[in-house]
Order: C-alpha cells, then structure tokens, then sequence
C-alpha cells in the first residue's frame, strides 16, 4: 500500500506556502502598480517588494522537497 | 477582498501623488521669492508645472498662478474620481467631489439672480464636481434661475429636487438664500445617507463629514450670536447631523448669548481649543479667527487620516485634505507677496504648514 | 570604485561668464552645486545670477508643448528624428529660434483652434446625450396625445410625493385654458413622473407663468428643438450626433496630417531647446557680487588639473579654480562617481534602481558584480540554459541597440550566463537530466559530494546558507567600515555585536548538533552575551530583535538551492514526460515547450532573486544610499531632470 | 463816477444809502462769522469723517485681501454675485443760515450676515468680514457724502458773503460817500457864491444910497443877473 502522508504533507507544505505568497503578492503587486504609475522611478524597490513574499513559496517548496525526499 | 486589493491599487497611486506634494521647505523657499514672476518660475519646477504652462499662454502674473492652481485642483480631484470610479464604488469620491457642485450651482444661481453676463459666472465655476464642463456650460446658457433648475431637473440631476421645493418661497421673498440653504442642507443629507452604512469606510467618512458639519455649525452659531438672530430661526441655519453637536446643544450654544460663553459651553468636546484663543477676539466678536481655528482643526484632522488603516478610504481623505491645503497656502502667499505683506504676516495666514 | 571628488569655486570677472562657462561645458568634467540655495535674500554682497535669454526659450518650448499636447500622439520615428536632429544642431540659436518661432506661427493657432472646436462639439455630444435620455423617456406618451394645430406642448417633471400637485395643476389649467388642454402623465423613474401637457397656443403665457410658480418642473429643451414633436427631436439629434462625430473626424484627420508633417521635428526641436534651457537655466545656479561670478562644483580628484588648465589656457590667472577643503562629515554632500571596469557597469544600475550610495560609502557594485552572477549561476546551474541565455542576450543586446536600460539588462544576463554554464558543468546539468540520461555528462564529484541537485539536496542548502553567513558577514563588515568612516561609534558597535552574537548563535547550534565538539555550546553563548550588549548599546533595545532578523536572512539564502530545485524538477519533468511519449515528434515538442518555460522562468527568477538578496539581505547590513550621481556639466546632460 | 444831482434832496438820499449799506454791511459780516463758525465747525466733522473713511479703506482693502487669497478669488465673485444689488437713498435738504444743505437718509447699509442673500454655511468669515468692512466703508462714504457738501455749499456762501461785504465796503459805500461829498461841496460852494453875491448886491445898494443920481446910470439890478452873476 502506498503511504499517502508524505506527497499530501508535502502538497500542503507547498500549497500553503503558495496560497500564502499569492495573496501577499496580489496585494503588494496592485499596490506597486499604483506606486509605479504615479511614480516609475520606483520601479527598482516595486520588484524587490513583490519578490519579498516568495520567499514562502519556497520555503514551502524546500520543505515538501525535503520531506519526499529525505522521508522515502 | 475584492475592495481590499483595489484599495492596494488606488491608495498606492495616492501616496504616489501625495509624496509629490510640495513641502514645507518649498512654501518657505516661496515665501522668501522677491517677486509673483519668481513664484511662477519656482512653481514651474513643481508637479505645477504643466498648468503654469498652460495658464501662462493667456494669463501672466497672479492670475497665472491662480488659473494654474483652479486647474490643478479641478484635474486632481477629476484624477482621484475616476480611479475610484475604475476601481471601485465611487460613492466616496462623489462626496467629496460634490462641493464642488454645490458651488457651482450656487455660482450659477446666483448669476443668473443678477442677470450677471454667461462669460462672467463661467470665470467663476470650478469643473471639479461631478458637474463637467458640457453640464456647466449649458446651465449657465439658460435664461434664469427658474431655467437652471428645471434643467438640472431635466438632466436628472439630484440637486434640482432641493431647488425646486424652495422655488415659490425664493420667488416671493426674492431671496436667493433660501435656496443656498436648502442646497447646503441637502447636500449633507445626501453625504450622510450614502455612509450609513456599517463597513470601515462609511465609518471612516462619516466621522469626517460629521465633523465638517460640526466646524460649519459652529461658525453658523458664533454668527448668529454676533448679529443676534433670534433662537427661533436659529435651527434654519443648523444642519443636522453633527459628530459631537446636536441641534440641541447647538440652540443651547446660540442661548448663551455670548461668544465668550458659548466657547465656554464646548469645554470638554474637540473644539474646547476655540475657547483658548485671544481675549480680545471675544470682544471684537471677530469670526475670522474662530474660523481660522475651526479651518486648522479641520485640516489637521483631514490631513491627520494619512495615519490611519493604510488599505481604507482614509488616505484619500488625508490626501484630499493636503493638496486642499498646498493649493489654498501657495495661493495665500502669491497673492500677500503681490501685495507685499510681511513674511511674518505671510506665514500667520497660512492655513497650516 | 568610487572616485574622490574635490569641491571646487571657480571666481572670475562677469565679463567673463559666457567663456568661462562654454569652457566647461565643453571639458565635461564640473558637476555645478546649485549656489543660490545657499544665498539668504538679505545677503547683499552675493546674489544670485539671473538666468539670461532663459524667458524666451521657455515661452517657445511652453508653445511648442501646448502643440504637440493637442496633436494626436504619432509613433517617433528615430531615423528621421536623428536626421532631423543633424539637421537642427547644425544651426545656430537664432536660427533655431526663427525656425521654432515659423513653427509655432504655421501651427499654433490652427492647432488651438481645431483642438477648441473639437472640445466644443464633444461638449455639444455630452449635453446631447443629456437631452436624449429624458426624451426617451417622455417619447412613448407622445402617440397618446392628439396633434393639434395651434396648441402647444410643453413636459412637467413632478416629484412622485408632490403627485397630488397634479390635480391642482388640472384644475387651475381648466380655469386658465377654458378647458382647452390635455395632460398625460407617466413614470420616469421610481421617484419622478412626467407629465405632458397639450394646450391652445393663445393661453401660453398664462400656463407658463402659472406652471412657474408651481412645485415642478418644465423639460428644458434647447431652443432648435422647442415646439418639435419628440421623435423628431431625436432625429435631429441624432443627426447632429452623426454631423458632429463627422466633424470631429475631420477635424481628428485634419490634427493627423499636420502630426505626419510636422510632429517629428516638433519633438526634435522640443529636445533640443530643452537641452538649451537646461543650458541656460545652469546659469541660475551661479553666484554673483558687483563685478565678479561665483560657481561652485564638485571635480573628480584626477579631473582636476585637467580643468585647472582649459581655464588657465585662456584666461590666465583672471579666472581662479579654488580647490575647497571639506572636512570629511560634509563630504556626504559630494556626488557619487563610479569609475568601475566594464565588467562591473551593468550592475551599477541595479543598485541605481533602487538608489545611488552617498560619497563616503563603501561602492558596493563590484561586490554585486561578484555575487549576483555567482548565486545566478548557482540557480540556473545548466549548461544549455546558461548557452541559450547567453544566446539570448547577445542577440538582444544586437537588436535593440537604443534602448540603454535593455543593454544593461542584457550585460548581466551575458554575464551571468558564464557562472550558469560552469555550475552546469559541476552538477552535469544539460537540459536538466538529458545530458546525463545521454551519457554526455555527469555531475561531479567534490568534498566527497556528488553534486547531483536531487540526490544532494541537504549538502546544497547547507552550502546556501553558509553563501548566506558569508554574504550577511561580509555585509555588516562592510556596515562596520562605513559607520568607522562617518565615526559612527554606536553604528560600530551595533554591528560588531551583530557579529559576535551571530557567530555565537552559529556555534552553538552547529557544535548542538554535534558536527563540532559539544564544549563549544558554552564558547557560543558566550559570544552571544558579549554580543548582546554591544547591540544594546549600539541600536537600542529593540536592536536585540534584529538579531532574529538577521538569522532570517541567512536562512532566506536557501533560495538559491530551492530556486536551483524548482528548476531541476521542472526541467526533470519535461525529460520525464518528452520520454514517457509513444511519438516521437510528440515527446520533443512536449519537452521543448516545457523547457522553453523553464528557461523562461530560469533568466526571470533567479535575476530576481539574486537582486533581491542583494537589495535586501545584504544592503540592508550597511547600505544607506540616497546619495546624488556624479553628473558633469556637459551636452545631453544625464538626465532632464525628471 | 456817476454825476449826482447837486441838491440837499440827493444828499439825503445818498447818506441815507450810505447808512443803508453800511448797516448791510454790519449784517453780512455778521453772517459771515456765523458761516465760517459754521464751517469750521462741520470741517472739524469732515476731516474726522475723512480720517475713518481713510482707516476703514486700509481696513477694508486688508480684510478682501485676506478672503481673497484665502478663499479663492472665484469664490469671493461668486457671493459678491450673490449680494449684488442696487441702492437707493433719500435726499432732502435743510437750511443753515439760508443756505441750503442736502440731507441724506441715514440708511444703514451694513447689513447682518444673514441679509447678504447668500447662505452663511458656505461662506467663510473672511468674506463676511470683507463684506462687512465695505459696507461701513460705505456707509462713512455715505455720510462724509452728506457733511462734505454741506461744507462746500457753506463755503460758497462765505465767498459769497465775502465778495458782498467786500463790494459794499470797497466800492458802493466809498461811492455813494464820494457823490455825497461832491454834493456837498457843490452845495456849499453855491452857498458861499450867493453869500457873495448879495454882499456885493447890499453894497451897490449902499452906494446908490450914498448917490441918488447914479442910480439911473446904473443898470437895474435884477434877479436874473443876480443868478448869472
């Protein structure tokens, strides 16, 4: 039988992590539309600013990979 | 959520254009500018420029710059309408735009009362409302007050409602003023009811509209004090609806019979300040000064809603309140330094820096 | 590197000005200081210089803008712009002033002209559009009425709660009209009713003066329209619909051929006399007394005898260059000036993105040259992505030579690419998996480590977060440098206690986990109650939390391996599915489209966050910014201010 | 100079013009001091009046500027529209010392806030005040309009008045004395003349008294060579 805990563990991991950086994005994302077009100089900080929440994703990411991996 | 992340958008897009405000370093730099030329020129290297530009082609000097800021203001409000109107329920911005209207309507009013020439009230409106400049130009080109109304009426335009009501009793008293009231009282009723409702925005307008009611009652109140109108017409010129001050306090207000009284009757609520200012102002019943108080606390308080929830109808507030501001205050020192007041006159007159 | 920079003042007879100031211009070497922000109005013996001729240029760029604002937008076309421009530079400032002056005479007024008709008749629209709405609604009550010779029709708009109005209306009109009137009335909307009123033409000014002063209103029509029956009104007004968007057309195609002719060497002029009014308004930046002028300005320390002398060559000793001492806190005030090796360049407008050091900071371009293509290759770590993107860029770069920000963009990919093929070696990526399924490449072997991304995931992320120690230590070395060159001493403190305690931290943990002797448990508390105090005393209180955000950053570097992961999987899934295809042709498609997307992704996210670990993890520890670039005084100015 | 009829009748007449004038004189004089009483005292009114019109012009001036640059100058038309309205006033008139002197209805024209026909919610107290200054203004327009014509009106009077005295003293009374003089002298030496003649009649009397007969060859005397001698 197959033991369906790990790939579901680490599809929540990874699926919350997900959820978790699209919401900060869109959020960060609409408000940095805005910022650039009143003010495209800062275009720089905008992309910095929706690249800051990706860091969940992979996290997740890091973690469902190491849980099928190192857990087989 | 839906409004959340529009708000994202739209408050993202007003910080923008509120960090291009001008500063305070900037109105100082004005203040000290030798003559109106040389506020033009430091003006053009503002987020003004492109008005000055364009109200230089037919106007020079002060009239320049005060075309330039009338263009100003009508663009940004028209900018901040249409993004609430792209991005989400309008109702908001509309309040906030319709005094604009409101004087309009008025101005026209009040031109056709004295048969004024159509290009003279046209010089006189503000396309800023939710009035354009089609609307407005064809009110004007009727032939009377009667013309108007039934216009606005044809067009379905709310504020005819008001106006027709109070029709007969202007046509016999021949005074406008019945009118003026009856639109001023209106147009709060009408802001009220839009934000009666219970979420955070509704909440947030109406404490700021409650209090402009406030602030106009107030001052309502020190002039009837001043000209001794007796407490029975009192409530016509009450608007109801106040964040703090009732209709029966206000009466209670106008009671005291006194200006100095009547501040000493607002101890204990927000506008306990009024009671602080000089002694002599009591006895030269001068308003102006209150007004300047009540105008500051205002704008404090508008200006002061930067501060609040970042994802709510609280920055357009603030920002509505700070270019309001910047606009009245550059206008305040062109038009001193033109008649060349003292700096230190310049800088107790503006509003607030 | 950033180069020093010395403030000079250059004083010279007024006479001397204009020459003084094309010498500069043309040596390109001076970054003017605004002098009159440093003038107080009552100073009387330095005032500020007036901009000469600047009012004319002015007055013909607000023209020509105000033209260009009412021509249709047209699409630049750069050869002829650049022809254009030869053209116009050749000539001299009247010249170039009568041309744009001929320009605005042949256009202004026509321009303006079309552009207030057109705004009129898009103003007669919107009202008409007004007018319409009501008289749709009032036109179905029209075949209900009879048509009459000699009556008149007029509409009332009643308020629904006024509707008992309407009675009284009936009853005063029968009085007035001897009953020789009709009155219809129906619904226009949920609070208004509209009530059509027929009668004899002989009692008009009777009914309207009665209607007057009653609690309603009359439909308001304009006057061609007055006395028409509904329908036809609406045909007429949507024949003045058509008739006025016919005239806008043309009126928009008359705008359109005069953009076709003209709009190309108005934006050429535009450009050229901004350049001259920025030329000009330079002027506004000097100081002058009686008879002498003052500039002020910022010169590279290596530029400095080469100013020194183009002034001297003319003038002599009439105009002297003082070199200024500025004691070193001023020196903040200094513009930043690059001078890196080219390999370097493209990365310094990454850190402009977001904003150019100050002068007595530490430049920390090289250091992202260094790093970025590093953790970039670290990412992408494939031989055949690193060659595509390398392909990529190179042809990019060839294809849009004019855009300066894409050949920036570009360089970095190229060298970025160098790192991603290397890596792509060491982990015998090529297309992910394909190369080893080939038998073309394996992964090395290292430190007794395969470096196969999948198999070794944990030596991976270990070696990420020893880049991220690395990086973040590198980092608050450099924050401890920059707060000793400003003599900061809590900044220095802040930052050494950062060390400590981190350090501590890390020894602790490690030697917990048991990869080092236990006994250095206590050697790493210590270092962390060492540490502590010195970010107590440095940063306050509250410096003791970045601590815990420090430790976040370091970790944040396992990005590099997870991004590295991401990528392997998806390019291991196109193998796997390009495989598992009975059809050839099936499976390579399959497969090519998957990777296409991985690289893709591959040149997007990695830059990113590369850049973002830049921008955050490692400026955070010790860049400040906000500092102003070095800009010299020369044609096309970097720049136009805006 | 008018020549006068030589007799006693005309020099009767003429001293009783003399008196005549002179009593006018007296009592134009008299009307002069009170007028320049007058004036002086209604000057005094004036230039007071003028001081404040003066004052409440800055006043006013100052009070525009502030609504002006505060509010906006559109704003500022705009209820100016609203209390936009003709005026009428009364004139009637009075006399001081015969001379007439308009007087205008003190109508006030300052009004309260709530008569300026625009609503007061909306209208700062700047354009209030403004408003309020320019009515005062105008109502001290108003009234220095009446005092200061009174002023000119009784200064014109006492130039008047002074013109007559001055004609009366300088030119009718030295004539009307100078043709009673020459009456007089006239008359007297007419009486001189006969008191000659008949002392020299009585001594042709005496001598022909003294010779009977020479009073043949004498010529007679008589009336008529008396006269023409």
């Amino acid at each position: 039988m197959v033991d369906w805990g790990i790939p579901i563990g680490a599809g929540i991991a990874f699926g919350l992590g997900a959820v978790g950086t699209g919401f900060a994005q869109s959020k960060i994302g609409s408000a940095g539309a805005g910022t650039i077009a009143e003010r495209p100089e800062t275009f720089g900080y905008m992309v910095v600013l929706v690249a800051i929440p990706e860091t969940l994703v992979i996290l997740g990411f890091v973690v469902s990979a190491m849980m099928i991996i190192m857990l087989k | 959520m839906a409004t959340s992340v529009n708000y994202g958008y739209v408050n993202a897009r007003i910080r923008g254009m509120k960090s291009r405000l001008l500063g305070r370093e900037l109105l100082e730099s004005l203040i000290l500018k030798p003559d109106t030329d040389a506020i033009i020129t430091e003006l053009g290297k503002t987020p003004y420029r492109e008005e000055i530009e364009k109200a230089a082609v037919q106007h020079a000097g002060l009239a320049c710059i005060e075309v330039a800021l009338r263009m100003d203001i009508a663009r940004t409000f028209r900018k901040i309408y249409s993004l609430f109107k792209k991005e989400m329920d309008e109702k908001y911005a509309r309040i906030l735009l319709n005094r604009w209207d409101v004087h309009n309507i008025k101005t026209i009013l009040r031109g056709k009362n004295i048969h004024e020439p159509s290009s003279e009230i046209l010089g006189c409106l503000i396309p800023a409302g939710q009035l354009d400049e089609a609307t407005l130009v064809e009110l004007v080109k009727q032939p009377d007050v009667r013309g108007v109304i039934d216009l606005l009426a044809t067009w379905r335009i709310i504020y005819s409602l008001p106006l027709t009501q109070h029709f007969k009793e202007y046509s016999e008293k021949r005074d406008l003023a019945v009118m003026e009231y009856a639109l001023d009282k209106f147009y709060f009723a009408i802001a009220l009811d839009t934000i009666r409702g219970n979420t955070d925005d509704d909440r947030i307008m109406r404490e700021m509209v409650a209090t402009e009611i406030d602030v106009t009652n107030i001052r309502s109140v020190l002039k009837m004090i001043r000209d001794r109108i007796p407490i029975e017409e009192a409530q016509e010129f009450l608007i109801p609806g106040g964040a703090v001050l009732d209709e029966k306090r206000l009466v209670l207000l106008v009671k005291a019979g006194t200006i100095k009284d009547a501040m000493k009757q607002l101890a204990g609520s927000p506008y306990e300040f009024l009671g602080q200012v000089p002694e002599e102002t009591f006895k030269q019943e001068k308003i102006s000064v209150f007004e300047k108080e009540l105008e500051r606390f205002l704008i404090r308080k508008g200006t002061g809603w930067f501060f609040g929830d970042p994802l709510s109808i609280a920055i357009a507030i603030g920002y509505v309140w700070a270019k309001f501001t910047e606009v009245t205050n550059i206008r305040i020192i062109s038009r001193l330094k033109m008649a060349d007041v003292a700096e230190k006159i310049i800088r107790e007159e503006l509003v607030y820096v | 590197m950033l180069q020093k920079m010395t403030k000079v003042q250059v004083v010279g007879p007024k006479t001397d000005l204009q020459t003084v100031v094309d010498i500069l211009y043309h040596t390109g070497t001076v970054h003017l200081e605004d002098i009159s922000k440093t003038i107080t109005p009552g100073d009387t013996i330095l005032r500020r210089l007036e901009m000469v001729k600047g009012g004319e240029t002015a007055t013909l760029l607000a023209k020509i803008g105000g033209i260009i604002l009412a021509l249709p937008k047209t699409k630049g076309d750069a050869g002829e712009q650049v022809r254009l421009g030869e053209d116009l530079q050749r000539k001299n400032p009247e010249e170039l002033t009568s041309r744009a002056n001929q320009l605005i005479d042949q256009l202004e007024s026509t321009t303006r002209d079309l552009a207030t008709k057109k705004s009129d008749l898009e103003l007669n629209l919107g009202s008409l559009s007004r007018y319409e709405k009501i008289i749709e609604k009032i036109q179905p009550l029209e075949s209900q009425l009879p048509v009459l010779e000699g009556f008149e029709v007029t509409v009332l708009l009643v308020q629904k709660e006024f509707r008992e109005v309407l009675e009284y209306i009936q009853a005063a009109l029968r009085e007035i009209t001897k009953n020789q009137f009709e009155l219809i009335s129906a619904d226009v909307d949920a609070t208004t009713l509209a009530t059509v009123l027929i009668f004899n033409k002989r009692y008009s000014e009777q009914v309207h003066s009665f209607i007057f002063s009653q609690n309603v209103n009359e439909v308001r029509l304009p006057s061609e329209y007055m006395g028409k029956p509904f329908h036809e009104i609406l045909t007429l007004i949507g024949e003045r619909r058509k008739e006025a968007g016919k005239e806008i057309a043309a009126i928009d195609e008359h705008l359109q051929n005069l953009a076709t002719t003209w709009y190309q060497e108005l934006i050429v002029l535009q450009r050229i006399l901004e350049d001259r009014n920025a030329e000009l308004s330079v002027f506004s930046k000097f100081g002058q007394t009686e008879y002498t002028f003052v500039i002020m300005g910022w010169v590279p320390k290596k530029y400095v005898q080469k100013t020194k002398k183009a002034l001297a060559d003319t003038f002599g000793a009439r105009v002297i260059v003082n070199e200024i001492d500025v004691p070193a806190d001023k020196m903040n005030a200094a513009p930043t000036f690059y001078d890196n090796p080219w390999f370097v360049k493209p990365f310094e407008s990454l850190i402009q993105l977001i904003s150019p050091p100050k002068y007595r900071e530490v430049d920390p371009s090289p250091l992202i040259a260094l790093f970025f293509p590093i953790f970039f290759g670290l990412m992408v770590g494939d031989i055949a992505y690193g060659l595509i993107i390398l392909a990529f860029a190179t042809v990019v770069k060839r294809k849009y030579r004019m855009y300066e920000w894409l050949q920036y963009l570009m360089n970095i990919l190229a060298i970025s690419s160098i790192p991603s093929i290397f890596f792509g070696f060491l982990f015998g990526e090529f297309f992910g998996n394909f190369g080893e399924m080939m038998g073309w490449i394996h992964p090395m072997t290292f430190l007794g480590i395969t470096w196969n991304r999948i198999d070794a995931m944990i030596p991976l992320l270990i070696l990420a977060i020893a880049i991220g120690v690395f990086h973040v230590f590198l980092g608050l070395s450099i924050g401890v440098l920059n707060a000793l060159t400003k003599g900061d001493r809590h900044h220095v403190c802040d930052k050494c206690g950062m060390i400590i305690a981190i350090t501590g931290l890390l020894v602790t943990i490690v030697a917990m986990t048991g990869i080092i002797p236990g006994i250095l448990v206590n050697l790493g508390i210590v270092l962390i109650l060492v540490g502590v105090p010195l970010i107590v005393y440095g940063g306050g209180f509250f410096g003791v939390f970045e601590i815990m955000s420090t430790v976040g950053n370091i970790l944040s570097y396992a990005r590099i391996m997870a991004i590295g992961m991401a990528s392997v999987v998806l390019a291991l899934v196109a193998n796997t599915l390009g495989g598992s295809m009975d059809v050839l042709i099936v499976g390579i498609l399959i497969a090519a489209m998957l990777h296409i997307l991985n690289i893709i992704l591959a040149m997007f996210s990695p830059f990113l966050h590369s850049f973002r670990l830049h921008a955050v993890e490692f400026h955070s520890k010790f860049f400040e910014g906000g500092g102003t670039l070095y800009s010299p005084f020369k044609k096309s100015m970097e720049g136009k201010n805006e | 100079m008018e020549q006068a009829n030589p007799t006693r009748m005309e020099l009767i007449r003429k001293s009783a013009q003399i008196k005549l004038a002179e009593q006018g004189r007296d009592l134009l004089r008299e009307k002069m001091d009170a007028l320049i009483q007058e004036f002086f005292r209604i000057m005094q009114n004036v230039s007071r009046s003028r001081d404040e019109l003066d004052a409440m012009a800055d006043v006013a001036q100052q009070s525009l500027l502030i609504a002006l640059a505060t509010d906006d100058p559109v704003t500022v038309k705009s209820a100016s529209f609203a209390t936009k309205r003709g005026l009428s006033l009364d004139i009637t008139g009075k006399n001081i010392m015969g001379v007439p002197v308009p007087v205008i209805e003190k109508k006030r024209i300052s009004k309260s806030v709530f008569e300026r026909g625009y609503s007061i919610i909306s209208v700062s107290g700047r354009i209030d005040e403004a408003a309020e200054k320019f009515e005062g203004e105008l109502d001290l327009v108003i009234g220095l309009a009446e005092t200061e014509t009174a002023l000119k009106r009784i200064g014109g009077e006492i130039q008047m008045t002074r013109r007559r005295v001055n004609a009366l003293e300088q030119v009718l009374i030295p004539q009307l004395k100078s043709q009673a003089k020459y009456i007089k002298n006239t008359i007297d030496e007419r009486e001189r003349e006969d008191l000659f003649r008949l002392k020299k009649v009585k001594k042709i009397i005496d001598r022909k008294k003294k010779a009977p007969g020479d009073v043949a060859a004498a010529p007679p005397v008589t009336p008529s060579s008396i006269v023409s001698g």
